[in-house]
């Protein structure tokens, strides 16, 4: 059972497939925190969590594959995925909507 | 001469700032994976000696990526953090401590 | 660069007025002259393409299939000098009009990006870049739904859009499996790719997508609500702009795929365009009957008539196609000028609801001959060139044996005289129930229905050159040699 | 695996979008554009990992097809901006209306009376 | 959003991200990238102007009027295109003026052009119509709020 | 040699970013999800960014996963702090065990030791 | 100045009769619409000259009366347009040699004619006549356009001449009954023949000249003109007798008998005049040459005294202010002008020597004598014939004799110019009958020829000796005489009976009310104003026309993929993050969930290879959720709506649709020619290694200047929406 496809073979290829699985699980996490809540911020903090998740597979795929240009992507995602946290923080605060239960 | 002084320090912070980091890291991670949680959260208010709001915002920061306190909020006259300690239990003190007498010292020599 | 102008001049003038947003006069100017440059490339494009058969430019100098080709056979160019001259009218008829709109933010601009749109759509030769112009003058109708801001306009535009929506969406899919299938997005090359291909469910499947955006386009039966729920709360000018040109631009779709990439003759589709067609025409002039505004009659009309021009493509003849363009070109003209008509009734007696309305004949015989003409032609009375549309059509069915569609047509043209005479008997000739006070009224802005009326009456009385262009360009759609030669994909290319 | 995925986000979309209410729409409108997007992006064929960049030197081999991706490109700005227009929609027409049941905006087709 | 955090981070953050757009955008033609992507982090910059410091401080911070931003982009594209058409009279030619192929093979000289004008264009367009649409939904909620017209405001 | 610690560099991003999801989805209210998903989050990146710059043949190649992690560091705090007002504003539950200090009513937080829950 | 044109028009005719009679036919064609075959073809035979001396002579008197009669009415110089252009319909129909020349001028003169009877517009009577006659009209035209094409289909000419000269190939094909019924339809609907014959009495509403022109002396008598102009083609089939006399009988017996029961003059006459026309249908229906010339001089006959009658009415309506006999009495005296023309054309109404309508009558009895059904005709003809010498005798002698009795306290004649048409037409019917030898050469001779093909047989006179004709004759006037005799006696009964007889007017207020009700009915349930209903039938329409292709095309399926853990997980994250969005109660729960999607959807790209998507896909997600958040501060999220099995089962089909749509484009061979053209043309020719950015800015370059385009006018349009109305409504 592959976790992804890497391009090289070896003990890095190894630590790859673990280390895409591990995420491939706390993605899983964030995802069910996402969509359990129960607050409006528990959502959030799973959102922002899937970002960082992202960018980290950004890296790791740049690595199992040998493409260099993902890390690209994932140096523009860094600098920006914090801001739909800040746009939801401000919308809460907004709106003190606690019916967001 | 204070340029230099100021890299210096900036890099002991930096430094220190990564040991902090992967401490915090790992508390948490005790705190995650032992079977029963064992938090005890408190909110915490510290006084700053910061006055800038740049120095504010780094002191800030950095607490939240350290152990087990997070910065939750800035007084409207950026005066007073609140932060939530983890496992702080019902001793403001040391987390107080650790930001008054620790992380700030260390801020404000980069920035002053 | 001939094909080129009828966009880029458009954009232009968008940009510009955009530019220009401070200033509601400089707008206006630059609006009046990107409509009149449009209508100089159209005009220059048709007498070319009239001259020297389908023309073709490669975009960015990219052979095709490889880039974007835009092609203007005579079906294309004509609509596009169409379009330049609505264009002028129209936007010649919101100057003169007060109150049209014309000083709201983005009027102007969204106006000339529609015209953009339709060209762009009129004159691409490239499956994915029509969706692209499909979108340019979506979104541009969805601005001019808006501009203006009476409350009516907001519930209109989220049915216009609501709808809309998700035939452009279902549009993009079905390019995409085109593509998937086929491997090319070049119309002419698809018919190359695609011929015998059409009993596969990719091929099928993907035609059912266009079928469906571009019958929703078109609002033909039974994806049509969108029209009758928001033409009549648009402002005057833009309804008759919308009413001129929007459907065609689903109906010059239908009629381009349906004969260029697909084969409208083939079961499935030929029997879904039949009855989508006829099932059309029926249907929405019931609707018109059973309306007592003006535009909202008219609204129902255009589906009816709609139904008329796929009817006319459905037949898969020559004759059938020819009608189906005349009666293009000829609701063009004959619709819009009643979207502007039932402006200067409601400038005249203050409302478009017949109910509240009257005493036109008396008051303003002029107007009211204007209405008789436009209203006899779209019932399709001779002289009138509403008559040669549904002749043309009528004489399609019945040489194809189509001889329920070939009652639908009579039918239904029976039915559109009971509307209109509905019109003419409560807004023109029943005395006015209210106050009929004088309201303002605009001489100049009859000046453009009084262009369209002559138009339709001209055109009917000298009715052969348009009926034989109208052949001509059928000819050139039925076999499309001419134009496979233009965008330069010839049928050796195919394995 | 992406035939399916559009399926499902077909069927999401358009069950939201029949609901009638100005938000589920809007929600419903996002997963048809990315159902959209993935129908396009499947049909041209899946390429794992190479980015279709033309390597210095040597001849590119077996990259990704470019041209679906150059399509999902401007398929996803179009797509964007018609959200945003819908979204402005839905909320002036809140405004206006005071309802977000489509199915209680009557005032371009009020009901006929008697 | 009234953070001093934020927005002292916004003070560092925004020119780092619109160097990043320009980088991406010149770029683009060679590495992933290019107008859409460099237009949307600029976009991504002011719409943080305007989440920590304000509408007002936002508008300022982009000087022109965002659609005037955008049309301009439109035109630049259209422009690109025209010289193109109007010099070799195929609409949308790449013109390449200051780069030329080399006897030898290969190229020489910079590569830029109606291509890069064009992209530029993009760019722009992007960039004006986002923050457009950002600023005027800002501004119609917060009348709104202010009016209390909007009867979700309680 | 380099294999070896570039993997284990790998293995321990992954394993804190697994700290981080399982925090997430078991710590009782937001404000304690929040330490995990930034605290292992910013770790885990932080190694995963190691371990490519380990691997790098190019100085490019070296600092572009550096400008990862330090955007990252850069950001993610700010995003918490965001969070975490909101989520104080908004009143958010927190678990029974948290307790607060005198100061802390400025932010409409009244004081309590954990004792009394 | 009309009356001048129309004078000058008559007289040229006129000067055409020795000509014609002497066999010769004028033609003359222009070309039209060569492309379809359609010319503008006009033919001068004895047909049309006859009608054409009809066109022109009774319009020019109508003019003149009209002129007179609506002096001081600022309505006049309408009238006289409307006239004129009415009266260069009827000529050009009755002229015209091309089928779709004449059905040009056939509908001017139903327009004119609507227009005409709606002349008194304020009245709502006016106006439901006006519309009733058209949409009767209109029935029978658009009947007979398509028979017409038909026809021309058919036999491959658009002329009425090769039309003709081909009949025997037009009544072999099977075309021939449809086309028959079709143009029948068109004629029996124009000539009011029963069940379409109630339009003509309701559109005495007209004013009075019209009535006198458009229906008695001539739109009328469109539909016989088309009749006769096509029996040498279309008539003597069973067909033709079966559907023209009975319709021709009965429309005979029922305005003759109900002529009766009026009491407005004006209406009374209208009845008269659907029995001529039924009777001149019957007789072309009976077909042989004595019935055709019995129709014609009867035609002619009508004419002349029925426009008389009505212009005289109209005389009495303006000198004494009724046209209702009842209130009406001994006018002779008070009005010999009127009193003169009235008994004159009520004379030939009555059939009594000399005057042309003897001859008519004679000739209508010859030919009914000599037809199929000869027996039940003849009884017919009789009994209707003695109704119109009641009818006459009631309509001459009732106003005028015994005492003086009028609204108006001093009744007299109205001066010349109107006195003239009717006294010019009721002479005319008495020198016409006096010399009936010249009009059967000159002008019925050439007109049965036109219509049978073959020579009228014998001469017009007015006395062929002691025959069966002129029994009848005796007849029918002594019945006439004793019908008369108990006049009111059988008004009464005849009221007394219109309660319990079925309405034929019934069906069109049928017809009416379907298409008003029908159309509301079936309206309300289509274009139903709920979107939710709009929606529904959208998607069930898509998910039909997938189903459609996925069950009748064929298609080879491609294999299952084998897929990786994180393809699973991304999977997973996808379906999951969807089921978020469908059970979301809150708006931020929703959007938090949607953003999963997003994010799913953007590592799909990523995994395979599409880096350019994948950010811009992330990137256009945070400013979708920096959009959303800040505008759904101000949109709440309704209650959560209820589960709809109907709307789950047609997103169900639609989703498995498009899935196994896709499936079948997956299984089908990739073509790679443009990929490849791609990948080896980017760094080469468009010098960018970046495949994807060089196929955005210059492969398909123009896609994206469209697009950019959608973007900017995304921008103005959202603005819009967002400013309109609010701006203007706060201030
Ligand atoms: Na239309
Ligand atoms: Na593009």
């Amino acid at each position: 059972m592959i976790v992804i496809e890497t391009a090289g073979g070896g003990i890095f290829a190894l630590a790859l497939n673990l280390t895409a699985a591990m995420l491939a699980l706390a993605l899983l996490a964030a995802i069910w925190r996402l969509i359990v809540g129960p607050t409006g911020p528990d959502r959030v903090v799973a959102l922002d969590m899937v970002a960082m998740l992202l960018v980290v597979f950004l890296l790791v795929f740049a690595m199992a594959t040998a493409t260099y240009a993902y890390v690209y992507a994932a140096i523009a995602l860094a600098l920006i995925a914090f801001l739909s946290t800040v746009a939801f923080a401000h919308y809460i605060e907004r709106t003190m909507d606690k019916s967001d239960e | 001469m204070t340029v230099l002084r100021k890299l210096w320090f900036a890099a002991l912070l930096a430094v220190r700032f990564l040991f902090d980091l992967t401490m915090s890291s790992i508390a948490v991670a005790r705190v995650v994976l032992s079977p029963r949680a064992q938090v005890r959260p408190r909110f915490v208010s510290i006084p700053l000696a910061s006055r800038s709001p740049l120095e504010v915002t780094l002191v800030a920061n950095y607490i939240t990526l350290t152990p087990g306190t997070l910065t939750v909020d800035v007084s409207t006259d950026a005066r007073t953090l609140l932060i939530h300690d983890l496992s702080a239990g019902d001793d403001s003190a040391s987390s107080r401590a650790g930001v008054t007498e620790g992380i700030e010292p260390r801020v404000l020599k980069v920035t002053r | 660069m001939l094909l080129v102008w009828p966009v880029a001049v458009p954009m232009g003038a968008a940009v510009l007025t955009l530019l220009a947003a401070r200033s509601v006069r400089a707008q206006r100017v630059l609006s009046l002259a990107g409509a009149l440059a449009l209508l100089a490339a159209g005009t220059v494009l048709l007498v070319t393409v009239l001259r020297e058969g389908p023309q073709a430019a490669q975009m960015g100098g990219w052979a095709a299939p490889y880039g974007i080709t835009m092609v203007a056979d005579l079906f294309s160019a004509a609509l596009v000098f169409a379009t330049g001259l609505m264009a002028v009218l129209t936007i010649f008829h919101g100057l003169v009009r007060p109150g049209d709109t014309g000083e709201h933010f983005g009027h102007h601009p969204l106006t000339q990006s529609l015209l953009l749109g339709i060209c762009g759509a009129f004159l691409t030769g490239d499956l994915f870049n029509l969706y692209v112009w499909f979108e340019v003058m979506l979104i541009a109708s969805f601005g001019l739904l808006v501009v203006g801001g009476r409350r009516e306009q907001f519930d209109a535009a989220v049915k216009y859009a609501g709808l809309n929506l998700v035939a452009t969406l279902t549009f993009l899919t079905g390019v995409g499996l085109l593509y998937g299938a086929a491997g090319t997005l070049n119309m002419a090359d698809l018919h190359l790719t695609l011929a015998g291909r059409s009993g596969e469910t990719a091929v099928l499947g993907a035609a059912m997508l266009l079928l469906f955006a571009f019958g929703a386009k078109a609002a033909l039966f039974p994806v049509f609500f969108w029209l009758p729920a928001s033409y009549h709360t648009l402002s005057i000018t833009t309804s008759a702009l919308f009413a001129a040109l929007m459907t065609k631009v689903g109906v010059y779709a239908l009629i381009r795929v349906f004969t260029l990439v697909y084969d409208a003759g083939e079961p499935p589709i030929a029997s879904l365009l039949l009855w989508g067609g006829v099932l059309s025409m029926v249907v929405g002039v019931l609707g018109a009957a059973a309306q007592m505004e003006i535009r909202r009659i008219l609204a129902f009309h255009s589906v009816s008539q709609i139904g008329y021009m796929v009817l006319g493509l459905a037949l898969h003849t020559g004759l059938g196609l020819a009608g189906a363009i005349y009666y293009l070109f000829h609701h063009i003209v004959v619709k819009s000028n009643l979207f502007l008509i039932a402006g200067a009734v409601r400038d005249r007696t203050g409302s478009e609801d017949l109910r509240t309305i009257g005493g036109l004949w008396k008051r303003s015989p002029g107007l009211s001959i204007l209405f008789l003409v436009s209203a006899l032609s779209l019932a399709g009375l001779p002289p009138f060139t509403g008559f040669w549309a549904k002749l043309l059509v009528l004489r399609a069915s019945l040489d194809a044996e189509r001889y329920v569609a070939a009652f639908a047509v009579l039918a239904v043209g029976l039915l559109t005289l009971f509307s209109m005479t509905k019109i003419w008997n409560e807004a023109f000739w029943k005395p006015h129930p209210g106050d009929a006070r004088r309201r303002f009224s605009s001489r100049l802005a009859l000046i453009p229905v009084a262009l369209l009326a002559a138009i339709t009456l001209a055109a009917g009385v000298v009715a052969e050159p348009f009926i034989d262009a109208a052949t001509e360009a059928a000819a050139q759609i039925v076999d499309p040699a001419r134009y496979l030669q233009a965008v330069g994909v010839t049928r050796e290319l195919s394995p | 695996m992406i035939a399916v995925s559009v399926g499902v986000l077909v069927a999401a979309g358009s069950y939201l979008m029949m609901s009638g209410r100005l938000l589920p729409y809007l929600f419903g409108l996002v997963l048809l554009s990315n159902a959209g997007n993935l129908a396009i992006f499947g049909s041209g064929r899946l390429t794992y990992a190479r980015p279709p960049l033309v390597p210095e030197g040597a001849q590119a081999l077996e990259l990704a097809n470019a041209l679906p991706q150059a399509l999902i490109l401007t398929a996803i700005v179009i797509g964007f901006g018609l959200m945003s227009y819908t979204l402005a929609l839905s909320l002036r027409s809140w405004q206006e209306t005071g309802t977000t049941r489509m199915d209680e905006m009557r005032l371009a087709e009020p009901e006929e009376r008697g | 959003m009234n953070s001093l955090i934020l927005t002292t981070m916004t003070r560092l953050l925004v020119p780092l991200i619109l160097a990043l757009a320009i980088f991406i955008l010149l770029r683009g033609h060679n590495a992933p990238g290019g107008g859409f992507i460099g237009g949307l982090l600029g976009a991504i910059a002011f719409a943080l102007i305007e989440k920590a410091q304000g509408l007002a401080a936002a508008r300022k911070a982009l000087r022109f009027e965002p659609m005037t931003v955008a049309g301009l982009g439109l035109g630049a594209a259209l422009l690109a295109g025209l010289w193109g058409g109007l010099a070799e009279g195929d609409f949308l030619r790449g013109m390449w003026p200051f780069y030329a192929p080399v006897p030898e093979g290969g190229m020489t000289g910079w590569p830029i052009g109606s291509v890069l004008l064009f992209d530029i264009g993009v760019c722009l367009v992007v960039l004006g119509s986002v923050t457009g649409i950002l600023f005027a939904l800002e501004e119609t909620v917060s009348e709104a709020k202010e009016t209390g017209k909007d009867a979700s405001w309680k | 040699m380099s294999d070896w610690f570039a993997a284990l560099l790998l293995v321990s991003g992954g394993f804190f970013c697994l700290v981080a999801g399982i925090g997430v989805l078991r710590l009782g209210d937001v404000y304690c999800r929040m330490h995990a998903a930034t605290k292992a989050g910013t770790m885990g990146l932080a190694l995963v960014a190691l371990a490519m710059m380990v691997r790098a043949d190019s100085l490019v190649a070296m600092v572009e996963p550096f400008a990862v992690f330090l955007f990252m560091i850069a950001t993610a705090p700010v995003g918490a702090h965001l969070i975490g007002r909101a989520a104080l504003r908004s009143a958010s539950p927190v678990v029974p065990e948290t307790s607060a200090d005198e100061g802390c009513e400025a932010f409409d937080i009244p004081a309590k030791q954990s004792s009394e829950s | 100045m009309p009356a001048g044109f129309l004078t000058a028009l008559f007289v040229a005719f006129a000067a055409a009769l020795p000509v014609i009679a002497a066999g010769q036919v004028l033609d003359w064609n222009a070309e039209w619409v060569p492309s379809l075959g359609i010319g503008f073809a006009v033919r001068l035979d004895g047909l049309s000259l006859a009608f054409a001396l009809l066109v022109t002579g009774i319009g020019a008197l109508v003019m003149l009366y009209a002129a007179s009669y609506f002096r001081t009415d600022a309505r006049l110089g309408r009238l006289l347009v409307l006239l004129s252009l009415f009266a260069a319909s009827m000529l050009g129909l009755v002229l015209a040699d091309d089928v779709i020349t004449f059905f040009l001028f056939w509908e001017g003169t139903t327009i004119t004619s609507f227009l005409l009877v709606g002349f008194d517009h304020e009245k709502s009577s006016a106006r439901r006549a006006a519309l009733q006659a058209l949409m009767i009209t209109s029935i029978g035209g658009l009947a007979l356009l398509a028979g017409l094409v038909l026809m021309a289909t058919t036999t491959g000419s658009w002329r009425f001449s090769q039309i003709n000269a081909g009949g025997e190939l037009l009544q072999a094909s099977a075309a021939y009954p449809a086309i028959l019924v079709l143009v029948a339809l068109g004629a029996l609907t124009k000539s009011a023949q029963m069940p379409f014959h109630f339009w003509l009495p309701n559109a005495m509403a007209a004013p009075t000249p019209v009535s006198a022109y458009l229906h008695s002396a001539t739109m009328v008598k469109a539909g016989v003109f088309l009749l006769a102009r096509l029996s040498p083609s279309l008539g003597g089939s069973d067909l033709w007798l079966w559907l023209l006399v009975p319709s021709g009988a009965a429309t005979m017996l029922i305005g003759s008998v109900w002529a009766l029961r009026q009491t407005d003059l004006k209406l009374m006459l209208a009845f008269t005049t659907l029995m001529a026309l039924g009777q001149i249908v019957m007789l072309l229906g009976l077909g042989t040459v004595a019935a055709v010339t019995a129709a014609m001089v009867m035609l002619l006959a009508h004419a002349l005294y029925k426009a008389a009658l009505f212009l005289a009415v109209g005389m009495i309506d303006k000198g004494a202010g009724t046209r209702e006999y009842p209130e009406l009495g001994g006018l002779a005296r008070a009005m010999p002008v009127t009193f003169t023309a009235i008994a004159l054309a009520a004379l030939s109404m009555a059939g009594v020597a000399p005057f042309l309508g003897f001859v008519a009558k004679e000739l209508v009895y010859d030919g009914s004598l000599h037809a199929p059904w000869a027996i039940a005709v003849v009884s017919a003809v009789l009994l209707s014939n003695a109704l119109m010498v009641a009818a006459a005798a009631m309509v001459s002698l009732r106003p005028l004799r015994g005492a003086l009795r009028a609204p108006k306290a001093s009744p007299r004649d109205p001066g010349w110019t109107l006195a003239a048409g009717p006294m010019l037409l009721a002479g005319a019917g008495l020198i016409c009958g006096l010399m009936p030898a010249a009009i059967g050469q000159h002008l019925v001779g050439p007109m049965v020829e036109a219509v049978t093909g073959a020579p009228m047989s014998g001469d017009l006179g007015l006395w062929h000796g002691f025959n069966v004709a002129l029994l009848l004759s005796v007849a029918t006037w002594g019945l006439g005489a004793l019908l008369y005799g108990r006049l009111d006696a059988i008004r009464d009964a005849l009221a007394a009976a219109q309660g319990r007889l079925p309405r034929f007017e019934g069906w069109y207020d049928a017809m009416m009310v379907v298409i008003v009700q029908g159309s509301k009915a079936v309206t309300a349930r289509i274009q139903s104003g709920r979107m939710t209903a709009y929606l529904a039938m959208s998607f069930a329409t898509l998910a039909a026309l997938l189903w459609v292709a996925v069950l009748s095309g064929e298609a080879a399926w491609p294999a299952l993929p084998r897929l990786a853990l994180m393809e699973v997980a991304i999977l997973v994250t996808i379906f999951a993050s969807i089921a978020a969005v469908l059970r979301a109660r809150s708006r931020l729960a929703a959007i938090t969930a949607l953003g999963g999607v997003g994010a799913g959807v953007a590592m799909i790209f990523t995994l395979y290879g599409a880096i350019d998507v994948a950010m811009t896909q992330l990137f256009v997600e945070i400013l979708v959720v920096i959009f959303i958040a800040v505008a759904f501060v101000g949109l709440p999220m309704g209650e959560r709506p209820r589960f709809r099995p109907g709307h789950a089962g047609i997103a169900l089909a639609l989703g498995l649709g498009v899935t196994l749509t896709m499936l079948s484009v997956l299984g089908t061979d990739m073509d790679r020619r443009l990929t490849d053209f791609f990948e080896a043309a980017s760094y080469e020719e468009a010098h960018g290694r970046n495949i994807v950015n060089v196929i955005l800015v210059d492969f398909r370059g123009f896609d994206t200047l469209g697009e950019i385009a959608v973007l900017v006018i995304a921008g103005i349009a959202t603005i819009a929406a967002l400013r309109a109305g609010r701006t203007t409504r706060r201030t």
